[in-house]
């Protein structure tokens, strides 16, 4: 057992020491703000696809209506700071857990559906908070709310994508997360074995929720504004499109197909008017030679990757 | 002899199909007990009601006194009923340890935090589940191949890890869905011995579907029998072999 | 087979991030004989169209300045960024053009709440920007009411447009009640609503419906229907004409024959094609610009616009034009490629003729202009009135 | 609101909500018919209703055919359309997960929306006025031509969709590879064929949803498809997804329920109320209103 200590210690070690080289390599603008905005977007999209991959990817639940969770904690978190006046870490705290309820809320009826109508239900739901928030002009309706400080910087993201990261891998390597890996893998098999699935669903659900929750109050405050467009069916997708890209049920899958995409997509804004007919064929093929995605289920593990990499997933640790 | 199971009269209707009728049986503790019938006799359905995946249309099922109408499969489970399935349902994609440790998922007492955060009782009962999962495993002979991915396993393998699986659960009651099927007469005889070790070390009862009879013959000690959703007849191997309304349902197919 | 599809999503995989790596890399700095000019433009998404026609109308302005020599004896390279018509990434598209493409002003992005997001980049990095028609009047001013030093504005905004159509309205149509539709997904649109409700109902008018709609929207009957029967005797849309084509259509089918008004999102050849000409009559819109002008500077935008793109100009491209001429003055006018500078030419721009009308930049760096009333008559744009500051 | 004239207004809005929902439905038909035989959410159908509006508006404009021939170019070229997709992006997945295809769904959607855009341009397009609109005022009650024409179309191409799938040989094989595509391989069936047909049908009948549509509404641009495709995918699992008046039902309740919200509530709400429905129908019957609710055998 100390071995599994050693191995968490040793990859927040490397955390360290990635968040130190990062820190620097912006400090001395050797990554420019061009490209340190976009290291926060996928540190953001990180977050996103790691808690959309405890859903979709290790509990097989098929939800697209994760941006309808980003779009609750990006509100709430800037009504805590712009209308109340508050600290941004209380906006965190708070958006999280209001994106959470929210997420317990509608995955207690809807976790009953399964496959395609989940997947239905959901991004109906989705598309019902963002046209709810679409109407309520205390946070701007329309012309969304503005005058949001930028309170998010790089060390936030980092440390509160690692802490995220850490949240979801240490869960799937407890009981509780092992009871959603078996919902995926045989519904009915899981039951018999006495796992109360329902439970199970709602809670995975909740907590995908929560984190993306998380992620919305970090980027309306670094986008200075929360805006109803930016939480359409679209942006859920793009966040499925991460984690299937990746692989579901893999971390790093999930981790490398939101650095993969926004990526790409940074890098096609030299050509606008091509961008999005390129990032579709590279969609395209990329799942015709990879349809389990790039890492299928597997993690990268430590022995291929030294640094800041972490084992997680679904094998036994620390025998 | 302290009674375990009780059915009473219970009947499983779909739509206006009677699937199974009237149906009623004891099981006491250390049993072993078959159940058989011809294809579409209703046996899997009278198996589903045992655990709550169906909820009987009539009568009531009583597990050591207690009602198990109306329960979810996940709350027969905690009252001490295991089963496996006709066609085998592992967590195919996990480790062969990683399917045994699920079935102790029930018995953890740590918390969410502590398993969040790595702390208290975390470490302790972690360590408790392995060893178990790998001793249970070691039973079935399956501790060699505890990293393989389940469904990488040789037919004969997965069957053998769904019953260890159900046996995680620590049921008072295993109920067995066909464990023969497809399986060799060596491979067979290699399980009715098993099935029959399993009770005498655990001291459980056993309840064994099967519609091969020769195999139920030599390990049930009593024997039901359903035929359109029917029991015609129960009793001790010898009597169920020379009852006549058996053969009939039987005709055709050897009886042994 | 497989072997080679495995080698072959290796190397795809490969390419993309060797591709994504160099683009990192790649600082382009501004070399010595070009400056660059920056478009925050709505290439993608749901406002794409905008973002289209307000390229062709920039590319057309410094085509144009290039082909005189360009500009302090240097040629305008013009980089377009796409915002997906979204506002982080409008921020996105902000950051990319100031700092890895080194432009000396942006231009863009068209919508309003893209414009407040994205203009916190380029006033920390003291580059000024003008949007063509973010016509919120927040754009340009924060919310204590400061004006913001680096963004501008080409179009007028928000409370003038909807109070110049009240007046129209009240004096001239002898409207008294007067139903709402207004595009809910525009805080454009929704300004105009709001400010010609406020101007109305202080002249004693009285709005008797108020119903609204979304953007790409196409069926308005089951809205029109409930308008019709609140018994207008005028219907104000502000919106843009592709939903305002369909819902005048929509509204002379169901009987609804009262006169409609709307600002200058209705400018464009496609709407009487849209809604008809027959419909389109008693209609009347506010604009600061009309491709029917008659000013010698518009004649020729108008031909040479078409003779580039073979359609008539729509009001995005032509006040993206006077974006694009506003900076190039404002570059001459500073005498140097210095952003700062270039920043104070343009406040200090006064009297400018561009293709829209004369352009003064107020304290808020808000054009003054004045607008025109202009009526559809059988699908051609009669010029009505003209209603100053 | 009088009682009077309270009923007057629902009974026109009703007229409206129909006529809404029959465009739904028509786009409906073809996704119901896609998904019922390869269990595929095709993202990209809304798109490829949006590409029959542009080979109309090719046809009526460039080519200069009146309104039959070129709804009958637009759709055999959709048609051809969606038998390419399906070769060049579909079938090479047909034994992968389907979140993969899905996605694959989604990038075919984005190709074919900026594809065109890089053609065609953003701006939006007037459709030609290839028939001429009547208006009958019944009443006080409001309905116009073009409106019948397309519920009529609905109509019509479900129950020839119905006989086809009921009735032709073709249609046999359809439901034998909806069924259990394994087992009607071995039957014979050349399962790529059935399907390669199943995306052409699906195809030309978005196509001609998009001809009528374009026709109706007299405007066209290229992301025209992408709200309807998904109220239509949204109409077909409200109404029993894979089930053909399924998909003619749930369209017509979607509109209506639409039209109702908006004529007595709020526009603003009316989406909102369309997948609240959907949502409280899938809670009570999760297989839609005419589905079967199957179970899973254990």
């Amino acid at each position: 057992m100390n071995n599994i200590r050693k191995q968490d210690i040793m990859s927040l070690l490397g955390c360290f020491v990635l968040f130190a080289v990062m820190q620097l390599l912006i400090m001395f603008e050797i990554i420019g703000p061009f490209w340190e905005l976009n290291i926060v977007l996928i540190g953001i999209n990180i977050i996103l696809s790691v808690s959309l991959n405890l859903i979709n990817g290790y509990t097989g639940q098929f939800s697209i209506g994760h941006a309808g969770f980003l779009a609750v904690g990006a509100y709430t978190g800037a009504i805590i700071t712009v209308k109340l006046g508050l600290p941004f870490e209380l906006a965190l705290i708070v958006g999280t857990l209001c994106a959470g309820l929210l997420g317990f809320l509608i995955g207690l009826p809807t976790l009953r559906l399964n496959g395609d109508y989940l997947a239905i239900a959901t991004l109906g739901l989705g598309e019902i908070i963002r046209i709810c928030i679409l109407n309520i002009e205390y946070v701007g309706g329309a012309s969304g709310l503005m005058g949001i400080p930028r309170e998010t910087n790089f060390a936030w993201v980092f440390w509160v994508g690692i802490f995220v990261i850490f949240f979801i891998k240490n869960f799937i390597n407890s009981a509780p997360g092992r009871s959603c890996l078996a919902i995926r893998e045989n519904e009915i098999a899981a039951e018999t074995m006495g796992i109360d699935t329902t439970k199970y669903k709602v809670m995975a659900f909740t907590i995908g929720a929560a984190f993306a929750g998380t992620a919305g109050v970090l980027f309306s405050h670094y986008f200075y504004i929360a805006h109803p467009a930016s939480f359409t069916f679209m942006r859920s997708f793009d966040i499925l499109t991460m984690v299937v890209l990746g692989g579901l049920g893999s971390m790093s899958g999930a981790i490398t197909g939101a650095v993969l995409l926004t990526g790409i997509s940074a890098f096609l804004a030299e050509y606008p008017e091509w961008r999005m007919v390129i990032y579709s064929i590279t969609l395209i093929v990329l799942m015709l030679y990879r349809p389990q995605g790039l890492f299928g289920n597997k993690e990268l593990s430590l022995k291929m990757f030294k640094l800041g990499g972490d084992n997680s997933g679904r094998t036994a640790e620390g025998k | 002899m302290e009674e375990l199971l009780k059915v009473n009269n219970v009947s499983m209707v779909f739509g206006g199909l009677r699937a199974v009728s009237n149906f009623s049986m004891e099981i006491n503790k250390g049993e072993l007990i078959g159940l058989i019938g011809p294809n579409g006799a209703g046996k899997t359905t009278a198996f589903n009601m045992l655990t709550g995946v169906y909820e009987p249309t009539e009568g009531t099922i009583t597990f050591e006194g207690n009602l198990v109408n109306g329960k979810k499969p996940y709350q027969v489970t905690a009252m001490g009923m295991a089963r496996t399935f006709q066609n085998i349902r592992l967590f195919s994609e996990l480790s062969v340890i990683d399917n045994v440790k699920i079935a102790y998922n029930m018995h953890v007492q740590y918390s969410l935090p502590e398993a969040i955060w790595r702390f208290g009782r975390y470490f302790n009962e972690e360590e408790e589940i392995t060893n178990k999962a790998m001793s249970l495993l070691k039973i079935f002979k399956l501790d060699g191949k505890a990293d393989e991915q389940a469904k990488n396993l040789p037919y004969g393998e997965q069957r053998r890890l769904e019953i260890a699986r159900a046996m995680a659960t620590q049921p008072k009651l295993l109920l067995l869905d066909e464990p023969a099927a497809g399986m060799n007469p060596q491979e067979t005889h290699e399980l009715m011995e098993m099935i029959r070790w399993i009770r005498d070390e655990f001291k459980l009862s056993i309840l064994l579907i099967e519609h091969d009879m020769s195999l139920v013959m030599n390990v049930c000690e009593r024997i039901y029998v359903l035929e359109y959703g029917f029991c015609i007849a129960n009793g001790v191997p010898e009597e169920i072999k020379n009852n006549k309304r058996v053969i009939e349902a039987y005709l055709g197919e050897e009886v042994s | 087979m497989k072997k080679m599809r495995k080698v072959l999503s290796v190397a795809c995989i490969g390419m993309l991030l060797a591709t994504a790596l160099t683009g990192c890399g790649g600082d382009k700095k501004g070399s010595g004989d070009t400056i660059k000019i920056g478009g925050n433009l709505e290439m993608t998404g749901g406002s794409a169209s905008y973002g289209k026609s307000a390229q062709n109308g920039i590319k057309l302005a410094i085509d144009a300045a290039n082909a005189k020599g360009g500009v302090l004896g240097k040629k305008i390279e013009f980089v377009v960024a796409d915002n997906k018509s979204e506002a982080a990434e409008a921020t996105n598209a902000m950051q990319k053009l100031i700092a890895q493409d080194k432009v000396i002003a942006v231009i863009g992005p068209n919508l309003s709440s893209a414009s407040i997001a994205a203009t916190s980049i380029n006033t920390s990095a003291k580059v000024l920007a003008i949007t063509p028609m973010g016509t919120n009047p927040n754009v340009t001013v924060d919310k204590d009411g400061k004006t913001k030093d680096f963004m501008f504005r080409a179009c007028f905004i928000d409370p003038f447009q909807g109070t110049v159509m009240a007046t129209f309205a009240k004096d001239k149509i002898n409207a008294k009640n007067v139903a709402i539709l207004v595009d809910n997904s525009s805080d454009y649109a929704k300004g105009l609503a709001q400010f010609f409700k406020e101007a109305f109902t202080k002249g004693g008018g009285k709005i008797v419906a108020e119903e609204s709609y979304l953007q790409k929207d196409t069926d308005f009957k089951a809205t029109l229907t409930k308008i019709k029967a609140s018994n207008p005797d005028m219907i104000y849309v502000p919106g843009y004409y592709q939903e305002v084509g369909m819902i005048v259509k929509q509204a002379r089918e169901m009987g609804l024959n009262v006169p409609m008004a709307g600002g200058d999102g209705w400018d464009s050849a496609k709407l009487p094609e849209i809604a008809g000409k027959a419909a389109l009559n008693n209609t009347y819109f506010s604009s600061l610009y009309s491709p029917d002008d008659d000013s010698q500077l518009n004649k020729d935008f108008v031909a040479a616009y078409q003779k580039a793109y073979n359609e008539k100009p729509d009001v995005f491209a032509a006040l993206a034009y006077d974006s694009a001429l506003l900076v190039i003055n404002a570059i001459k006018t500073a005498n140097a490629v210095d952003t700062v500078k270039i920043k104070d030419a343009m406040a200090k721009t006064a009297g400018f003729s561009g293709v829209s009308g004369n352009v003064t930049f107020n304290a808020q760096h808000n054009p003054v202009k004045s607008a025109v009333i202009i009526e559809y008559k059988d699908g051609a744009q009669v010029f009505k009135t003209k209603i100053n500051p | 609101m009088d009682m009077g004239s309270f009923l007057h207004q629902f009974v026109q809005q009703l007229i409206n909500g129909v006529s809404l929902g029959s465009i739904y439905a028509l786009i409906a038909l073809g996704y119901t018919m896609i998904y019922g035989i390869i269990k595929l959410i095709n993202f990209a159908h809304g798109d490829i209703y949006m590409l029959g509006a542009y080979f109309g508006f090719v046809a009526t404009t460039m080519l200069g055919l009146s309104f039959l021939p070129a709804l009958v170019f637009a759709m055999a070229a959709a048609a051809v359309a969606g038998i390419v997709i399906e070769r060049v992006a579909y079938r090479p997945m047909r034994n992968a997960p389907r979140i993969a295809i899905l996605i694959t769904a989604i990038g075919v959607s984005f190709f074919l929306e900026y594809g065109m855009i890089l053609i065609a341009t953003p701006q939006p397009r007037t459709f030609p006025a290839v028939f001429d609109a009547t208006v009958y005022n019944v009443a006080g009650l409001v309905i116009n031509s073009q409106q019948i024409v397309i519920l009529g179309s609905a109509l019509v191409l479900m129950a020839a969709l119905t006989y086809i799938v009921n009735h032709t040989k073709a249609g046999k094989a359809m439901r034998a590879v909806s069924f259990d595509m394994d087992a009607a391989q071995l039957m014979g069936i050349n399962i790529d064929k059935v399907i390669s047909m199943t995306f052409a049908l699906g195809s030309s009948l978005a196509a001609a949803a998009g001809v009528l549509v374009s026709i109706y509404y007299n405007s066209i641009d290229p992301l025209m498809g992408m709200m309807p495709g998904m109220k239509a995918f949204v109409a077909a699992v409200l109404g029993g997804i894979g089930i053909i008046p399924g998909a003619m039902l749930g369209g017509i309740i979607m509109g209506v329920v639409e039209a109702m919200v908006s004529g007595f509530f709020s526009s603003t709400f009316r989406d909102a109320a369309a997948f609240g429905i959907l949502i409280l129908i899938l809670l009570y019957k999760p297989s839609g209103l005419l589905g079967k609710n199957i179970r899973e055998k254990v």
